[in-house]
């Protein structure tokens, strides 16, 4: 089928104002939706389900809630790991002291919990402006991380500071193949993506983008900063925390606050700033390529295994990692989400660009 | 007793802030020039001091090594300029930050790659020995890297002073524009800036690998650096200077006196928390200038 | 299924595909860690394991017969990257993994369940979870030699003998410097039982990671006026400490580090202010052992050794190495003799690790008595209560100044069994019964 | 054109006694100034004079020190800028303060940001109430596309308009507000003669259609001349002249600022 909008009127604006006006767009999304949720999960193996997919969509859940801070709101950010970190280790705790409650429900405080916190570290935004706030939210990182670790209550007094949850159970069902894993990760992913597609094309986005793109402007026109700004940091912190249980529960099952360190966080702005900056669409395409490229680059090594010292390469992978992000950086400053773009409004036009 | 021992935490921190201040200064000239925040810094001095031991490892004698060191790094700097910045020219600051910190796995790759995974003493022939003054005891290494870096500070200021290339550095700090439109090269300063934060860079990794030795845990300097910036201003050399003072010795001071108190090890947090309190008072930092939004 | 056919291929297509081993050899993974911060310590290990390895198949065609082979996967001390190396290597070779060896204790962790399911062991010589050591309910882990908390106990020991006998504990004061980490936490419930069990006073300091600033915590040590410091380091905090307790005047000789802080690559850096620094460990430094001359004879001498820097070979490090390859091989040998010459399942290769017997003669034989001590595991222990050696810095090398100290494991084996069976109780896991195995 | 066809009605707005300082520096010097319901009010002065200031004195972006400011009757403190929007004063900027990232649609959807009454947990889940009402205020939205006459640009990110449109669609954003006092910060500045008096004919539209106040700052005599009831003249942050426009356009003191500078 030819990708092409001519012949398509709308006749009212609540068809224009649908999530995706272009029907093509709808049925490729369909189409993708169903191959995730129907053919992945028959066909692929537990390598692919487990330690690709999931990983990926836990990811890219947590860039999708940066993303809503700092590309939607102009916020910038280097304290996500930390807020997946109070989810994972407020879901612990609410299914260890609360078993009653399901586990959807644990997910749910999890991510309110975090976007408490959210809020407390997000009132210096108010004052505080670009990298400023940027090493700032550093203190959120630290300060996590160093509670975690310190105060023993948080892993149930742990020896080792893991904290390891109970399988999990949805109404009677518990959850054990990687594929169930995959579909529960996959469920939440998708309903927390097109909450946030919603959310940005509604009243809090603009005023969110209002705030980024001019906020003495925002404020005359009637937004309150702060609120607007607290506002952002609070859902974005209830998707890095939702993302933080998810990774302890669907992912690994253990978990302690080193592996919501620094460079995880890092890790998840990279992934905002690759994919596009201001992009739902970006924030999975920028996780695909942060999580599958130094898999494939090790894979790639490996072609040349034996040729090649393994130490050689282990650092030539690190090397090439480096050098596609800056490359990146200088081909599509706006990321794969605006690359993505400028192919379908070529795809438009094919095959009579003029 | 209990007092000498405050003010043994007092200069011992304040000594230790001086050697933030070192890594925080190279990231005040880059931001100062070109308004990029250069993570990659911390990734510069483990490359140079890397680079140093690592010809004298070869037998270069210490003069040699250190020129070659500094070539090195000069060839960095301008590799980044030509490959990296040039191409990046009007990106949002965002972008170039990301890009610094692609650099910084291209610099850590690079230096394992190309010098090995080792870790080396570096000798400096500076004593060691603790000195002893009125019961306090402060250590001779400390004190000699404070001059170094008080020496480092006024041979910078000389330089933006009192030199041509120092005086376009200021005006391009200044205004971007001002400055191309009176013919200043950019791309020149942007590569003369680098360089001279390459130098700084060095002179850091062979204060600090002569403290901790030269290891790839060295990047990690660069992060003791940030709450100073924050502190002093991303723009100001005599900030970065105060922030270290005054981030050194307090978070030392709360270690000691405070740490006790919620199970200890607060000093990373405590910078940070400290600077950003610091900040809801003051936005524009220490030394940074009050900002009027015009409309 | 097409569906598995499209991604087989895609899998084929980026090089995912298992390489093709022939039938008749037994695999190994090596998930290594080469780049980072902690390269030093991964090119040492993974290159003494290789090599180890390597002169197995030189020297004797294999185990048995069967060629062992191995591939490598970068972690960079990443759990997640750690985690997708195991599902990548579970399945290659004839029969799949025999066994991971992480060096790390993070992927322990998080593939402990999987690890059951998919029935491979998972050997931590000396990190990961010390209540592992309890077979009945871990029948996949294996933390051989020495867990944390034994090593610990070893260490007070090797004070008191200092001291002139464990009574003379009494009324001293050690300060244990730790690396504020759950890692570092780790032993403070084990100290705090000596500390009441043998009388004296304890003071935990924590150092922030990576502990690159050790100021305010030296000048309390100096004003604590311990008799000890135990130093449980890690990475670059070792060197820092010994610098600083230097600069205050502790003395070296009187400081002890955990395994992590006791290799060359600890006190390298703080030069001549490591002389007389002791730390614990597996195993001792040098090359003067038999199967260590060979590796040298067979493998560095043709251009074949694993090591970028051959000087390398016999340090602390690589020997570590040796003694993951000694173990892994062991197993397999133990297991073959039971299952008979053939590539081996990791099943198999459990039972080989629950049933080594690693006696006097039997080192001598493979050539590294001395590089590791006489061990023993079972279904009840899954540690093999190895004893510890101490060696001391002397500025150039590391040099043994103990006897094998033995670890006090009727302080710690109680432990081991009540964390265990909380675990087993959290996780509704119902513990084997020892007697019926065999 | 002239304002007898209109309704001019009470004072709405009420300034007093205004001072306001940077620092040491005096932005605005004791001034007083009065508009009424339904006119058209112009400020004008040389640059640096103090006009923008005054503006942002209005609408709460600056906090004068001394004076007062009575709004519809009723004397305010110290006021932020969104308050000031929530009682119905908005206004463009000099330097055109569009939200760039965003298209023309989104822009003027966002001035109606402040009679959204659904919370964001709605807006997440665009269920009833939600989606109805983004389609009730999209169309009032489309009205003022229609008016401003910029249908054809709706879906298009602001940065790449020109900049007379931009200058218009920035007109259509505080409209959106539906304020009841209007401050446009010199509209027609840098156009070319068809866009000026485009604007003209929007501005004059605007008071005329929705009975709008306004007050604008601009520089072009004949223009402030031609549509103005009321001409308030400032210099070096003092009032040197206010009044119907033949009065000020006679004003001694007015010449005089004006001649004495390089305008």
């Amino acid at each position: 089928m030819i990708y092409r909008e001519s012949g398509q009127f709308k006749t009212s604006y609540r068809a224009d104002q649908a999530i995706f006006p272009i029907p093509q767009d709808r049925y490729a999304l369909f189409a993708l939706l169903a191959f995730a949720f129907i053919a992945v999960p028959l066909g692929a193996n537990d390598y692919w389900l487990g330690s690709i997919l999931i990983p990926f969509l836990i990811l890219s859940l947590a860039a999708l809630g940066l993303n809503i801070l700092t590309g939607y709101c102009g916020q910038l950010s280097l304290g996500s790991a930390a807020f997946m970190a109070v989810g994972a280790y407020a879901a612990y705790n609410f299914q260890l002291r609360l078993p009653e409650l399901p586990l959807l429900l644990d997910f749910l405080l999890a991510g309110l919990v975090a976007a408490a916190v959210g809020i407390v570290f997000g009132v210096p935004s108010l004052r505080i402006k670009g990298f400023y706030l940027a090493v700032a939210t550093l203190a959120a990182q630290f300060f996590i991380e160093w509670a975690l670790t310190k105060f023993g209550w948080f892993s149930n007094h742990s020896a080792s500071g893991v904290i390891s949850p109970q399988p999990m159970t949805i109404l009677g069902y518990t959850l054990t193949t990687q594929a169930d894993k995959y579909l529960l990760v996959l469920g939440i992913v998708s309903v927390l993506a097109l909450l946030a597609k919603n959310l940005v094309r509604s009243a809090t986005g603009r005023a969110w983008m209002a705030v980024r793109d001019m906020d003495v402007a925002a404020e005359v026109i009637g937004i309150r900063i702060l609120h607007t700004k607290l506002l952002a940091f609070a859902v974005s912190s209830f998707y890095c925390g939702v993302a933080g249980a998810l990774w302890a529960f669907a992912y690994l099952g253990t978990v302690d606050a080193q592996a919501f360190d620094l460079n995880r966080s890092f890790q998840i702005l990279f992934m905002v700033i690759i994919g596009g900056v201001g992009s739902i669409l970006g924030s999975f395409l920028g996780a695909a390529f942060i999580v599958l490229l130094p898999i494939l680059l090790n894979l790639l090594g490996h072609l040349f295994g034996g040729a090649v010292r393994q130490d050689v390469l282990s650092n030539l992978e690190l090397i090439t990692f480096g050098a596609l992000i800056i490359f990146f950086l200088i081909v599509e400053p706006h990321g794969l989400a605006r690359l993505w773009q400028i192919t379908k409004e070529k795809l438009r036009l094919w095959p009579f660009p003029h | 007793m209990e007092l000498i021992f405050f003010f043994e935490v007092l200069v011992g921190g304040l000594l230790a802030g001086i050697m933030y201040s070192l890594v925080a200064l190279g990231f005040v000239l880059i931001y100062k020039a070109s308004g990029v925040f250069n993570f990659a810094q911390g990734a510069m001095v483990f490359f140079a001091a890397l680079a140093f031991v690592s010809f004298q490892s070869w037998g270069w004698p210490f003069p040699l090594a250190l020129l070659a060191a500094l070539a090195t790094m000069i060839v960095v700097a301008l590799a980044t300029e030509r490959v990296v910045l040039r191409k990046l020219v009007n990106q949002p600051p965002i972008t170039l930050f990301m890009a610094t910190i692609g650099l910084t796995f291209v610099l850590e790759g690079l230096a394992q790659l190309i010098f090995g995974t080792d870790v080396h003493r570096l000798e400096l022939g500076i004593p060691d020995d603790p000195l002893e003054i009125q019961g306090m005891l402060i250590s001779t290494f400390d004190l000699i890297a404070a001059g170094v870096a008080a020496l480092l500070v006024v041979a910078l200021g000389v330089f933006f002073q009192y030199t041509r290339v120092g005086r376009a550095l200021r005006a391009v700090a200044d205004d971007h524009q001002a400055a191309l439109s009176i013919g200043i090269p950019l791309q020149h300063i942007w590569a003369i800036v680098w360089a001279v934060a390459g130098f700084v860079a060095l002179v850091a990794g062979l204060l600090w690998g002569a403290r901790l030795g030269v290891q790839f845990a060295l990047t990690l300097v660069a992060l003791k650096a940030l709450p100073v910036l924050i502190l002093g201003g991303f723009t100001s050399v005599p900030g970065a200077i105060v922030g270290g003072l005054i981030i050194g010795a307090s978070e030392k001071l709360a270690e000691v006196y405070v740490g006790p108190f919620v199970g200890g090890g607060i000093e990373n947090w405590f910078a940070y928390v400290l600077a950003l309190g610091f900040l809801l008072v003051r936005p524009e930092g220490l030394f940074g200038e009050r900002h009027i939004d015009r409309v | 299924m097409t569906m598995r056919k499209t991604l087989l291929a895609i899998g084929l297509a980026i090089g995912l595909s298992p390489a093709a081993f022939a039938d008749g050899e037994q695999f190994i993974p090596m998930t290594s860690y080469r780049v980072g911060p902690y390269a030093a310590g991964g090119t040492g290990v993974f290159g003494g394991f290789i090599d180890y390895i390597n002169l197995i198949n030189a020297r004797d065609g294999g185990v048995g017969g069967v060629k062992l082979t191995y591939s490598e996967c970068e972690t960079e001390y990443k759990t997640d990257r750690a985690v997708e190396c195991y599902e990548r290597l579970k399945g290659e070779g004839p029969s799949g993994a025999s066994m991971f060896n992480f060096v790390a204790t993070g992927p322990v962790y998080a593939l402990l369940e999987r690890s059951v399911t998919d029935k491979i062991p998972l050997v931590s010589i000396g990190y990961g979870r010390a209540d592992a050591a309890d077979g009945r309910v871990f029948p996949y882990v294996f933390p051989l030699m020495t867990t944390y908390w034994s090593q610990n106990t070893a260490k007070i020991r090797f004070i008191g003998s200092r001291e002139g006998g464990m009574d003379k504990l009494k009324g001293k004061k050690i300060v244990n410097l730790y690396h504020d980490s759950a890692y570092g936490k780790e032993t403070l419930p084990i100290l705090e039982a000596q500390a009441k069990k043998y009388g004296f006073s304890l003071v935990s300091i924590p150092v922030p990671a990576p502990g690159n600033e050790q100021q305010a915590q030296w000048l309390q040590i100096r004003r604590e006026r311990p008799d000890w410091v135990i130093l449980r380091g890690w990475g670059i905090m070792n060197p820092t400490a010994i610098q600083q307790a230097a600069r205050v005047g502790f003395p070296r000789d009187h400081m002890v580090g955990v395994w992590w802080a006791g290799a060359e690559e600890d006190v390298i850096p703080a030069g001549d202010a490591a002389k007389g620094y002791i730390a614990a460990g597996l195993n001792p430094a040098g090359d003067q052992f038999p199967a260590v001359q060979q590796i040298k004879e067979l493998l560095y001498k043709t251009g074949k050794g694993n090591m970028n820097d051959p000087a390398r070979v016999g340090s602390i490090y690589y020997n570590r190495g040796i003694v993951h390859g000694v173990l892994n091989v062991e197993a397999i040998k133990v297991a073959q003799d039971k299952f008979g010459h053939r590539p081996l399942s990791g099943e198999e290769v459990r039972w080989g690790l629950e049933h080594l017997n690693l006696t006097h003669e039997r080192l001598k034989e493979l050539g590294v008595d001395g590089l590791l001590p006489p061990m023993k595991t079972s279904c009840l222990d899954h540690e093999g209560q190895a004893p510890v050696i101490f060696s001391q810095w002397d500025g150039r090398k590391w040099n043994v100044i103990s006897e094998h100290v033995d670890t006090d494991q009727a302080l710690v084996r109680p432990l081991v069994e009540e964390s265990a069976a909380k675990y087993a109780a959290e996780k509704g896991i119902k513990p084997r019964d020892c007697s019926q195995e065999m | 054109m002239t304002a007898t066809s209109r309704n001019i009605g009470s004072t709405l707005l009420d300034v007093r006694n205004i001072t306001l300082r940077f620092g040491g520096v005096k932005a605005l010097t004791d001034i007083s100034l009065a508009v009424r319901e339904h006119e058209i009010c112009s400020i004008i002065g040389p640059n640096g004079a103090g006009k923008s200031s005054m503006l942002n004195v209005i609408n709460g972006v600056y906090h004068p020190q001394e004076g007062q400011i009575t709004y519809r009757g009723v004397p305010r403190r110290r006021m932020k800028a969104h308050e000031a929007a929530r009682q119905g004063i908005a206004r463009t900027f000099q330097n055109i303060a569009l939200f760039k990232g965003m298209s023309v649609l989104d822009n003027l959807m966002t001035g109606r940001n402040l009679m959204m009454k659904t919370s964001f947990i709605q807006q997440a889940l665009r269920w009833g109430a939600a989606e109805r009402e983004e389609l009730e205020h999209r169309e009032k939205v489309e009205r003022i596309i229609d008016f401003l006459e910029i249908q054809s640009v709706r879906k298009t990110p602001v940065g790449r308009l020109p900049y007379g449109l931009q200058k218009r669609v920035e007109l259509g954003r505080a409209l959106a507000a539906e304020p009841s006092l209007l401050l446009l910060d010199e509209p027609m500045a840098g156009m070319n003669l068809e866009e000026k008096e485009d604007m003209c004919r929007f501005v004059l539209d605007v008071n005329d259609e929705f009975g709008t106040t306004i007050v604008l700052i601009e520089h072009d005599m004949g223009v402030v001349m031609d549509i103005s009831d009321h001409v308030v003249v400032l210099d070096y942050g003092k009032k040197i002249g206010d009044g119907a426009p033949g009065e000020v356009r006679n004003n001694p003191e007015v010449i005089a600022a004006y001649l004495g500078t390089s305008h």
